[in-house]
C-alpha cells in the first residue's frame, strides 16, 4: 500500500479525524478518549496490521502536552503517526500497554518526565528518577536551581 | 534400548570432542607466547607513538618568540557543547595608540573536556589544537584547570 | 548488592542484582524473586545512569548535540551520530559527498563488529568463560586502532558531523582495514570453536530464554534479539538509509527463538558486516568528504524522525523543531529500552544462571536504555 | 603530571640488615606494609558507562594491567581496595557509590576515571541529575581526565595511585605536598 | 643425595639421641604443625601465582610480572595486604560462625594434608585407611562453606552455600566411585600400599580403559568438589557476586582463598597417587638405562610434578570452559558420571578378580 492509498484508507476509518503527510510519516491527530479504539482498530484491521509501536512519547507544548505514538507494520511496512492533546495541568490518557507491550515502559518513562498519568496502567511509577523526586523534569517550566547549572 | 544407548554414547563422545576442541585452542595460546600482545605501558614510554590525529588535551601553539594565534573571538567557547572553554579578554593599547582587544587569559578546563575537536574546527586561525599527551593524572581536580596562554605570550602579527 | 530484602510474604527469596552487579553490565538494577534457584518475578529498577540527555540536548545546537549520543549507546557510537547526522541533513536538506557516504557506512560496520565482539566476550564472561573476553577484545583492539588513527579516539569518536565526517581518511585507512579483515575472518573461526560448538555452551543457550515471534514485536524488540525470533526488523534492509540500498548483504534471521538464535544472529551479522567492508573498502570514491553547511544550522520547523540500525537494534531519532538553532525536543527511542521490557517475559520460569545468560544475550547498554 | 615509574623488578622495600650467620633482618614495617598495598590493588568492578568499557580495555591483553597485580577484580566492595569510578555518577546513583565505599575495609582508595567522575564532564551544564564530580560523594585520591581516558592513562593513573600509597601520605597531605612544589 | 625421608630420619634420630620419647613426640609434632602451616602458605602463594600465570598466558597477556622478578612476590604482596585490611563482621551476621567459617574450612585442608606421601617413607601419618580418612574428611569442608554462607546473612552467600552443599554432596560419590577402583585393584587403602602396588607402571597404564575412564570421573568430580570453574557454583562470580564468601574481607577472605588452592593440591595429589603412582618414577618396561635415569630423580620432585602437572589441568579447564547451570550440574552428575563410574566399578572389580591388569 502506498502512502497515500493508506492515507486514504485510513482516513475513511476515522472520519472525524485530521490525517496528513509529515516529514517523514503521515499523522493522525485525534481526540484523547478515542485513542484505545484508533489503536485498537489500526491493529485488528488485517489490511493495515500496524502491531509494532516503535516509538512512544510526549511533547511540551506549554498550553498542552502531545502525545506522539509511532507505529509500524511488520507485514507490510507502512508506518503512521498518532497524536493526541492533552490538558497541560492534568494530563491523562488510556494506556496502550495492553495492546502494545512495548508502551509499559514507555509509559512509564512519560510519567517520570512529563506526569502524564495513564489510566489502566499496570503499575504507574516513576522508573528512571528516585521516587521522592519533584517535578517532570522535560517539562518545559521545570526548573531546578540546585541541580541544574545553566550554562 | 540399543538405540538409546548408542544415542547416550554418541552424546558423551561429542560432548567430550567438543570440550577438546577449546582446550587445544587455550592450550595453543597457553604454548605459543607469541600470541601475546600486551604492551607493557609505563616501559615502553620513550616508543610509544601516538596517531596524530588522537585527541589527548587541547593545548595553545606558542612559537619561539611566545606569540600565539589566538585572537580571542571565543569561537571555540561558543562552539563548545559543554562550556570547557573561557576566554578573558583585556583591552591592549598597542604603539599606535589604539585600543585592541587580546585575551588575558584562555581557561580551559580538562576536567570537562570531551575532546570532542568542535573547538579546534571552529578556529578561525588555528590557534589551538590537540595534542596527544593523555597522562592527565593528578591529585587535585583543581589542577585539571588550565591557563593555555602562556605568560607575557602576545598575539602574533598578522593575525587577525 | 543494594539492600537486604529477606522474603516476600510467601516465603520465597527476593534479592537485588544490582545496581553494582557483574552481570548487569553496568548499574542495572533487577528485583528478582526466586523459588529456590528459579526466577519468579523480575523487575527492572532503571535511571541509576538517567543523565537527562534528552533535557541537555534542547539547549545545544544541532553541531554540538551529536557528541552527547556518543555517550549514550557508546558501543555504537558512531551509529549514534549517524542517526543525528542523518535527522539534520535530511531536515536541511543537505546532499551528502558519496565519499563521505562510504567512510561512514563502513565505520559504523567496523563499529557494529567491535561492539558484537565486546558483547561476544562479555557474554562468555557471564556465562564462567573468561578467556574469550580477551580474544574479543583482542579483535577489539585493532579495531580500535584504526578508528583512533582516522577518528582520533577510541570509542568516543564525534566523527560523524552534518554535512559529512569530520576529517578525510588516514592514508593507512584502507591497508589497515583490509589487513584487519583477513586477520578477523580467521579469528572468527577460532570463537566458533571455542565457544559456538562447546557443549556446556549449547546447554546454557538452547530453549533458554524463549520469546515467540508476536511477544517480540509486541515488546518492541529490535536488532538481534528479534531477529532470532524471526522478526525481520533490520532496519538497513527495510528502509535502508545511506548507501545500504546499493548493497549486498543479507539480513540475518533464525527462527529458534532462544538465546542461541539471537547468539547465532549476532555471529553471522559480524560476517555480514565483514562482506559489506569488503564490498566497499576497494571502491571508496574520491572527493569531498564534508558538504558545505552554514555555520549555524537552523532546522525548519517541524517534527523530523530517522530510524538507523545501531548493533543492538533500532535507534530512532525525533526531533522537534521550532525553527531555532537548538531543538524544541529531542527524544532517542533506544533499542535497549525495548529490549529490556522483554527481559521479565524470557526469564520468568528460569534459574538464575539463565538470567545472567539471557541478559549476555540481550546485549544491553544500559547508559542507552536509560539515557 | 610525572610520577616516578619504578622498574619492573624492584627490590624488595625496606631495609634489609646482614646478620650473622648469613641471616637477613628487615625493618622499616611501614615501607613493607606500603609496598605490599600499593602493589596489591584489588579494584571493584563497577563501570557505569562509557568508561567501563576502557576499563574493560584496560584488563585486556593489550594493556593488561594483571602486570601490576590489579587483575583480581572483585565483585564484591569487601574484597575491594580500589573503586575505579569509571562514568557518570547521577543523584540516584550517589547514595549506592556511598554504600558501597563504606562496605570496602580500610585502607580504600578511588580512582575518578574520565571527565564525568572527575567534574560532571560533559553532563555539567543543563542537566537535572548528574553529580558535579564523584567527590562530592566519596573522597577521590586521583583524578584521571579524559573523555575516556585511553587505556594507558588508566594505568597512568593507578601508577600514580601505587605513588601516592608507597609514600605514605594522606589525600590532603599530597595535595599540600604538590600545591609546595608548585605542581 | 638429599631426600626428604632423610631428613626427617635425621631429624628423628638427632632428637631421640636427647630427649625422652614423649618430649621427641611433643616436639616433632610441633616441627609437622609448623612445617605444614609453612606449606600451607607456601603452596597458596605458588598456586595462586601459577593460576594467574596459566590465565595470562592462556589469554595471551602477561600476567604478573613488576613485583619482584618476574613477579614472584606478587602472591606475597597479595597475602600481605589482605591480613593487613580492616576485618568486620557485617551487621546482622552471626558473629561466632561468621568468624569460625574459614577456619574450619582452613582447618580441614591442613588435616588432608596429614595422609599424602610427598616422597618415598615421608608423609606426615601413614595410616591404614588413607584414601578413606581422605575422602571422609574432604566431605566435611562443605560445612565450613554452609557455615559461612549461612552466617553473613547475605542472600548471595546463602544461595552459594546451598549450591555447594547439593553439589560437593553429589560429587563426592563419583569421586568416592573412582578412588574405590583403584581401590579394588590395589587392595589396600594405605596410601604407601597404593604407591608400592605401582612400582611396575602406574594405574592409568595398568588398568586398561576402565582405569583410564575412572581417571577422568576422578578429575571431573575433584574439580566439582573444590568449587573450580566450570562448576564453581558456589562463588560463581557473574551470577553470585562472591558466592558464599561474598561478606568476608581481609584475612578470613585469605583464608578461603588459600584453602581452596590447598584443596586442590590435595585432590590433584591424591590423583597422581592413585593414577600416576604417587612419588613412584616413571619406567618403562625393560628400559633399564632409562629407568635408572629416571630413578635418579628425587621422589618428591616425580610427586610434585605430577601434582602439578593435575593442577594445571584444572586450571585449564577453568579458563576454557563456560560455567555449567546448577541443574545441569547435578544432571551431569546423577546422569552421566554416576552410571558411568558404577558400570567402570563393576568392570574393574571384573579386572581385578580375573587378574587381567599388568
Amino acid at each position: 500500500m502506498g502512502t497515500e492509498e493508506l492515507i486514504q484508507s485510513i482516513q475513511s476509518m476515522f472520519p472525524d479525524a485530521s490525517i496528513n503527510m509529515g516529514n517523514n510519516f503521515p499523522e493522525l491527530v485525534i481526540e484523547k478518549d478515542s485513542l484505545l479504539s484508533v489503536l485498537n482498530q489500526l491493529k485488528s484491521e488485517p489490511t493495515l496490521a500496524f502491531d509494532y509501536l516503535f516509538c512512544e512519547t510526549c511533547v511540551d507544548w506549554k498550553s498542552h502536552l502531545t502525545m506522539v505514538y509511532h507505529l509500524d507494520s511488520t507485514r507490510f511496512r507502512h508506518n503512521l503517526v498518532i497524536k493526541t492533546n492533552l490538558d497541560a495541568q492534568a494530563p491523562e490518557i488510556e494506556s496502550a500497554c495492553h495492546l502494545y507491550r512495548t508502551a509499559e515502559l514507555h509509559e512509564r518513562e512519560i510519567f517520570d518526565l512529563f506526569g502524564v498519568k495513564f489510566l489502566n496502567h499496570p503499575h504507574l511509577r516513576r522508573i528512571l528518577l528516585t521516587d521522592d523526586w519533584k517535578g517532570h523534569p522535560l517539562r518545559k517550566d521545570y526548573d531546578d536551581p540546585i541541580n541544574m547549572i545553566k550554562l | 534400548m540399543i538405540t538409546f544407548l548408542k544415542q547416550y554414547f554418541k552424546d558423551i563422545y561429542q560432548a567430550i570432542s567438543s570440550l577438546l576442541k577449546g582446550m587445544k585452542l587455550t592450550g595453543y595460546y597457553f604454548t605459543h607466547h607469541k600470541e601475546i600482545i600486551t604492551q607493557q605501558y609505563p616501559d615502553n614510554k620513550s616508543t610509544l607513538v601516538l596517531p596524530e590525529r588522537f585527541r589527548g588535551e587541547v593545548v595553545m601553539l606558542h612559537d619561539e618568540n611566545n606569540e600565539h594565534a589566538c585572537t580571542g573571538c571565543s569561537a571555540c567557547e561558543l562552539a563548545c557543547p559543554n562550556g570547557t572553554i573561557k576566554i578573558i579578554n583585556k583591552f591592549e593599547v598597542n604603539a599606535e595608540g589604539k585600543k585592541k582587544k587580546a585575551i588575558d587569559a584562555f581557561v580551559y578546563h580538562l576536567e570537562l573536556c570531551t575532546m570532542c575537536n568542535l573547538c579546534i574546527v571552529a578556529c578561525p586561525t588555528d590557534a589551538i589544537k590537540m595534542a596527544q599527551t593523555f597522562e592527565h593524572s593528578v591529585f587535585d581536580r583543581s589542577l585539571l584547570t588550565k591557563q593555555l596562554n602562556k605568560p607575557n605570550s602576545k598575539l602574533r602579527e598578522g593575525v587577525e | 548488592m543494594f539492600e537486604q530484602v529477606s522474603t516476600s510474604e510467601n516465603g520465597e527469596l527476593v534479592i537485588n542484582v544490582g545496581p553494582q552487579h557483574p552481570a548487569t553490565h553496568g548499574v542495572l538494577h533487577l528485583l528478582i524473586t526466586l523459588n529456590g534457584e528459579t526466577v519468579t518475578k523480575l523487575e527492572p529498577n532503571l535511571g541509576y545512569i538517567h543523565r537527562s540527555i534528552e533535557k541537555m540536548c534542547e539547549s545545544l545546537s544541532y553541531r554540538q548535540f551529536i557528541y552527547t549520543t556518543s555517550r549514550m549507546d557508546y558501543l555504537s557510537s558512531h551509529i549514534n551520530n549517524h542517526a543525528c547526522a542523518l535527522t539534520v541533513e535530511s531536515a536541511l536538506q543537505i546532499e551528502i559527498p558519496e565519499r563521505a557516504e562510504y567512510i561512514r557506512v563502513i565505520m559504523s560496520e567496523l563499529t557494529r563488529m567491535a561492539s558484537h565482539q565486546l558483547w561476544w566476550g562479555a557474554m562468555a564472561m557471564d556465562l564462567g568463560a573468561l578467556s574469550p573476553f580477551f580474544y574479543a577484545f583482542r579483535e577489539r583492539e585493532s579495531i580500535n586502532d584504526i578508528m583512533e588513527e582516522t577518528c582520533g579516539a577510541r570509542l568516543t569518536m564525534n566523527y560523524f558531523v552534518p554535512g559529512g565526517v569530520m576529517y578525510d581518511l588516514h592514508p593507512n585507512f584502507v591497508a589497515k582495514v583490509k589487513e584487519f579483515i583477513v586477520f578477523f575472518k580467521s579469528k572468527i573461526d577460532e570463537y566458533d570453536e571455542l565457544l559456538t560448538g562447546n557443549i556446556i555452551f549449547q546447554n546454557r543457550m538452547k530453549n533458554i530464554g524463549i520469546i515467540s515471534k508476536e511477544d517480540a514485536i509486541s515488546y518492541g524488540c529490535t536488532g538481534p534479539t528479534a531477529r532470532g525470533s524471526g522478526v525481520s526488523c533490520d532496519i538497513r534492509k527495510i528502509y535502508p538509509y545511506s548507501i545500504y540500498q546499493k548493497l549486498d548483504f543479507d539480513e540475518v534471521i533464525e527462527h529458534g527463538c532462544d538465546s542461541f538464535s539471537r547468539y547465532q544472529v549476532r555471529m553471522k551479522e559480524m560476517r555480514q558486516s565483514l562482506k559489506i567492508i569488503e564490498q566497499l573498502i576497494d571502491n571508496i570514491p574520491k572527493g569531498e568528504f564534508q558538504a558545505k553547511t552554514k555555520a549555524v544550522l537552523k532546522l525548519p520547523k517541524g517534527e523530523f524522525y530517522t530510524r538507523v540500525e545501531t548493533a543492538r537494534g533500532e535507534l530512532g531519532v525525533y526531533i522537534v523543531s521550532e525553527g531555532g538553532t537548538s531543538p524544541y525536543r529531542i527524544k532517542f527511542r533506544s533499542p535497549g529500552f525495548s529490549n529490556l521490557s522483554a527481559l521479565e517475559h524470557m526469564v520468568k520460569g528460569h534459574k538464575i544462571g539463565d538470567l545472567v545468560a539471557i541478559m549476555g544475550t540481550l546485549d544491553l547498554v544500559i547508559p542507552d536504555i536509560d539515557r | 603530571m610525572d610520577v616516578k615509574i619504578t622498574p619492573p623488578s624492584e627490590p624488595f622495600p625496606g631495609t634489609v640488615h646482614p646478620t650473622d650467620g648469613g641471616g637477613v633482618l628487615v625493618s622499616s614495617l611501614d615501607e613493607v606494609i606500603n609496598w605490599a598495598r600499593s602493589n596489591s590493588l584489588w579494584p571493584l568492578v563497577f563501570g557505569t558507562s562509557c568508561c567501563a568499557i576502557e576499563m574493560m580495555s584496560t584488563a585486556a591483553a593489550k594493556y593488561d594491567f594483571s602486570r601490576f597485580g590489579f587483575e583480581v577484580a572483585r565483585a564484591t566492595p569487601r574484597q575491594a581496595d580500589v573503586i575505579i569510578i569509571a562514568g557518570t555518577i547521577v543523584n540516584k546513583m550517589a547514595p549506592v557509590l556511598k554504600r558501597l565505599f563504606d562496605q570496602m575495609p580500610d585502607p580504600k582508595y578511588v580512582i575518578a576515571m574520565g571527565a564525568c567522575a572527575t567534574s560532571g564532564g560533559p553532563f555539567f551544564y543543563n542537566t537535572y541529575s548528574v553529580v558535579k564530580g564523584a567527590d562530592h560523594i566519596i573522597p577521590v585520591d586521583v583524578y584521571v581526565a579524559g573523555c575516556p581516558p585511553r587505556p594507558e592513562a588508566l594505568l597512568h593513573a593507578l601508577i600514580t595511585l601505587q605513588e601516592k600509597i608507597k609514600s605514605g601520605l594522606t589525600r590532603d597531605q599530597i595535595r599540600g605536598e604538590m600545591k609546595a612544589h608548585g605542581n | 643425595m638429599l631426600r626428604l625421608e632423610n631428613i626427617s630420619s635425621f631429624i628423628h634420630t638427632s632428637l631421640s639421641n636427647h630427649l625422652s620419647e614423649t618430649s621427641v613426640l611433643l616436639l616433632e609434632m610441633t616441627i609437622i604443625a609448623l612445617a605444614a602451616i609453612t606449606l600451607f602458605a607456601l603452596l597458596g602463594l605458588i598456586l595462586v601465582l601459577m593460576e594467574r600465570k596459566v590465565s595470562a598466558w592462556i589469554q595471551i597477556r602477561l600476567g604478573p610480572n613488576r613485583v619482584g622478578p618476574k613477579g614472584i612476590f606478587q602472591t606475597a604482596a597479595d597475602t600481605l595486604k589482605l591480613v593487613l585490611k580492616e576485618g568486620f563482621v557485617p551487621d546482622g551476621a552471626d558473629k561466632f560462625l561468621y568468624k569460625l567459617a574459614p577456619f574450619v574450612v582452613m582447618i580441614i585442608a591442613m588435616i588432608l594434608l596429614a595422609p599424602i606421601a610427598f616422597a618415598k617413607n615421608f608423609a606426615i601419618w601413614d595410616l591404614n585407611i588413607g584414601v578413606f580418612f581422605i575422602t571422609a574428611i574432604s566431605s566435611v569442608s562443605v560445612i565450613g562453606i554452609l557455615m559461612a554462607g549461612w552466617a553473613s546473612n547475605n542472600q548471595y552467600s546463602l544461595l552459594g552455600a546451598m549450591r555447594s552443599g547439593a553439589q560437593i554432596i553429589s560429587y563426592e560419590i563419583s569421586a568416592g566411585m573412582a578412588i574405590l577402583s583403584i581401590v579394588v585393584l590395589t587392595g589396600s587403602l594405605q596410601i604407601s600400599d597404593i604407591v608400592a602396588s605401582q612400582s611396575n607402571g602406574w594405574w592409568l597404564f595398568k588398568g586398561h580403559i576402565p582405569a583410564l575412564i575412572a581417571f577422568v570421573i576422578y578429575i571431573i568430580a575433584v574439580t566439582a568438589e573444590t568449587n573450580r570453574a566450570p562448576f564453581d557454583m558456589a562463588e560463581a562470580e557473574s551470577e553470585l557476586t562472591g558466592g558464599f564468601h561474598t561478606e568476608y574481607a581481609g584475612m578470613r577472605f585469605a583464608l578461603f582463598f588459600l584453602a581452596e588452592y590447598i584443596n586442590i593440591f590435595i585432590v590433584c595429589a591424591i590423583g597422581a597417587t592413585l593414577f600416576l603412582g604417587g612419588w613412584m618414577p616413571f619406567h618403562i618396561g625393560n628400559w633399564e638405562a632409562f629407568n635408572h635415569i629416571m630413578d635418579y630423580i628425587p621422589s618428591s620432585i616425580w610427586f610434585l610434578s605430577k601434582t602439578f602437572f593435575l593442577i594445571f589441568v584444572i586450571m585449564w579447564f577453568r579458563w576454557t570452559f563456560p560455567r555449567l547451570r546448577i541443574d545441569q550440574l547435578l544432571q551431569l552428575e546423577w546422569k552421566y558420571l554416576l552410571p558411568i563410574s558404577l558400570f567402570n566399578l563393576l568392570l574393574i572389580t571384573l579386572i581385578a578378580i580375573k587378574g587381567w591388569h599388568f
